[in-house]
């Protein structure tokens, strides 16, 4: 059901305590930073998060991170130079790490939303990271065995809504939105603008409204 | 004249920017190519346009111009460095799952990787030390690794303690196994598979002065 | 005046199109529903606009809107049954493979279905009669049987010979297991799940007439 | 490599004896007739098709079937009121049939571009065409294995084509095109309009030039 709702916190308010919860973004590029901060202010806890890196500087996904609320990160790049706070996490043994090539993370991601059981891939084949998962040979290469990420919650940054809560996004900040949207039993979309329905183009709409929960426009 | 010196085209090792160069002229035209963060990002500097090549950034952008300045800098438009960059005409953008489609589908003609070490046989390392307090981060690399039709390496041939990185069998955890083609480095160029290190062409070394720096076999290419 | 009265809703069995209207009146408002070809179909002339259902069609669409008549008939927009259709305002378009991963994701509320037989447990069989010299056609039956969260299926309930179609193990080829949620027939509406059937309401006759044309237990919902 | 070419018999010249081709359209939206009787007279002979049907009437695909010059088609709905030359082949035991489900049939496409090796999906489980198929309980579901369908060529339509080869396609004619043209070593589109490069918005490209060799314009 597609709710337009005023404010950020009233759009993360139903995020429980244990939720799986991916965030949308590359970088800053599609960080859905008001969601964040209104998930920071909401006090949810315990949750496992699912995004490309593991936080920057001293916003957002890294300020949840140091105060403790996420006890597991799914990503593909923790480490950057301003990294400190999931670093200090890490090497206190507080947070769980796994560690998830870029192309299986998306992929895994694809794979919920699509009601794909799982998955065989090439990449990672002989290192630490397909440690103990199960191989098989196809299509003349050894893959390994990949299973689709689950989430109760996503939040995703688009650049418009119509009405009918289809989206389109900006430039490379489209990355992990529609994936994640299409994945989460409930998405949560901040937007920089609402149009009328039938005011996006039917060919051009990135992401349908049938993924969609709650909408709420980001000054 | 020995055939080692035949294949020497430099007296002195190339720099980061002449290598960059070198990769770039060695791209065939209208390839579609992604390079990676750091070293090969220098790649980009010197394609010419009339080579027609198209880069792929791995979060969802065909068409990548160069690194923005001014008033292109656009925090909506970065590369996988997340370093503003440009768009070029003909550009198109993508989620992620269907970027990562282009990587692992096999699709893109060449990456060009930096590398801790490679082996003999084309084995990569680059993306982690395998140190005990390390934080391990992968991003793209395997996808690329083991995604791309050719897989160039970039990097200096030794460490600074003065090891060679073209290895026998890699130490340091693997990011794919028999992918490197070629390896540019600042004394050589290497063309690596199945049957072992060949060797193109030397920078300010002879061949034999270079199999005393390197501990696998090579032969001219 | 008996339990099996209580729930008779009409003195004759219904009609097709009586029968469409009642489907379209059960479907929540709000809900992002398919309609199969055939009898199916006819639900969309009975759901009014205030319920705002979103119609998915299989070849790439959200948003359809109602058969296309006259100027409007456009060979490129077209519905599962290859009959031009309209577009609504909202309405996205998506290819094959976007278009199913709604289906198999689970994303639709409701998909409606005809069918040749359904269990008792809700197997349904709808695609293949299973006779010898018949070719076979699946096209997305069975993504819609096992992908939306609810299948309803419209069908009449006796054969031509008066065989039941709703019976205790298909006959025919399996379409999908235990996916049907409901059986709307022009005698009866059955609730069919892993408890066997109930029978919400019947048609021109009474639970005890209705039970005597069926093989399997029936009770009033 | 990506060649503008003149004529539609040019375009499929290369067509092999043996090929795999998929060929794009749903019903007669997005079926790329022209490429089509240009496969006809060209006289490749020997071939899979991958379809989403198994030809209509005395045209296109149908004709194809009718000449001998498919040995085996792979689709979902074969068995149409006008599909008369595939039901006379198929009777007369003269074709191979590879019955799919249509969304296992667009998966198993897109994996192919994808570089999947294989995956699980509930589609079909428990009935005839999972027959002797992998099964595994994943998700909470009984799923079915399934492996990629690859492709020598794709004869697709579309729009619009800039000098990059990027496509956008018209309604629901874009059906199986995308997927195809990720899927075959070779793809070759007709489209009714080329524009310069720069003339489509990167934000609403669906096929990006990088899965297209060959660009005939159809009047």
């Amino acid at each position: 059901m597609l709710n337009f709702i005023d404010t950020v916190g009233e759009a993360v308010a139903g995020i429980q305590d244990g939720s799986t919860v991916m965030i949308g973004g590359f970088g800053n590029a599609g960080q859905p930073f008001e969601l964040i901060d209104a998930l920071m202010d909401c006090g949810a806890t315990d949750l496992t998060v699912v995004n490309n890196n593991a936080g920057q500087g001293d916003q957002g996904l890294a300020l949840l991170i140091k105060e403790g609320r996420v006890k597991k990160m799914i990503c593909s790049f923790p480490r950057q130079s301003d990294s400190w706070h999931f670093d200090a996490k890490f090497r206190a043994g507080e947070i769980e790490l796994e560690l998830v090539p870029q192309g299986n993370l998306a992929e895994r991601i694809r794979a919920a939303g699509a009601g794909i059981g799982g998955f065989f891939t090439p990449t990672g084949y002989g290192t630490t990271l397909a440690e103990g998962k199960e191989t098989r040979f196809l299509d003349g290469k050894w893959q390994v065995f990949e299973t689709p990420i689950h989430a109760d919650v996503a939040l995703i940054k688009a650049l418009k809504a119509d009405g009918k809560g289809n989206l389109v996004y900006r430039k490379t900040a489209r990355n992990f939105g529609p994936i994640m949207a299409a994945a989460a039993k409930h998405t949560i979309v901040q937007v920089s603008e609402l149009v009328p329905t039938g005011g996006l183009d039917p060919e051009v709409i990135v992401t349908p409204g049938i993924y969609v929960n709650n909408i709420v426009k980001v000054a | 004249m020995s055939l080692e010196t035949s294949i020497q085209t430099s007296d002195k090792p190339l720099g980061r920017d002449d290598l960059a160069r070198l990769v770039a002229r060695d791209i065939t035209p209208g390839s579609f190519v992604n390079l990676g963060i750091g070293q090969p990002t220098l790649v980009s500097n010197y394609l010419e346009p009339e080579q027609n090549i198209t880069l792929h950034t791995e979060n969802g952008m065909l068409g990548m111009g160069p690194e923005a300045t001014g008033d292109q800098i656009d925090g909506d438009l970065i590369n996988a460095g997340k370093i503003p960059v440009t768009e070029l005409p003909g550009a198109s953008y993508f989620h992620h799952a269907d970027s990562f489609a282009i990587m692992r589908g096999g699709h893109l003609d060449i990456c060009v990787l930096g590398a801790f070490q490679v082996s003999a046989t084309g084995d990569l390392a680059n993306w982690h030390t395998g140190a005990p307090d390390a934080i391990p981060a992968v991003g793209g690399a395997m996808d690329l690794a083991t995604g791309a039709k050719d897989v160039f390496v970039m990097m200096t041939l030794l460490t600074r303690e003065g090891v060679s990185k073209l290895v026998e069998t890699c130490s340091y955890p693997l990011t794919g196994i028999g992918c490197v083609t070629r390896v540019y480095t600042d004394k050589a160029v290497f063309l690596t598979g199945p049957d072992g290190v060949r060797v193109r062409e030397t920078f300010g070394c002879t061949l034999e002065e270079l199999q005393a720096l390197v501990p696998v076999p090579l032969k001219a290419a």
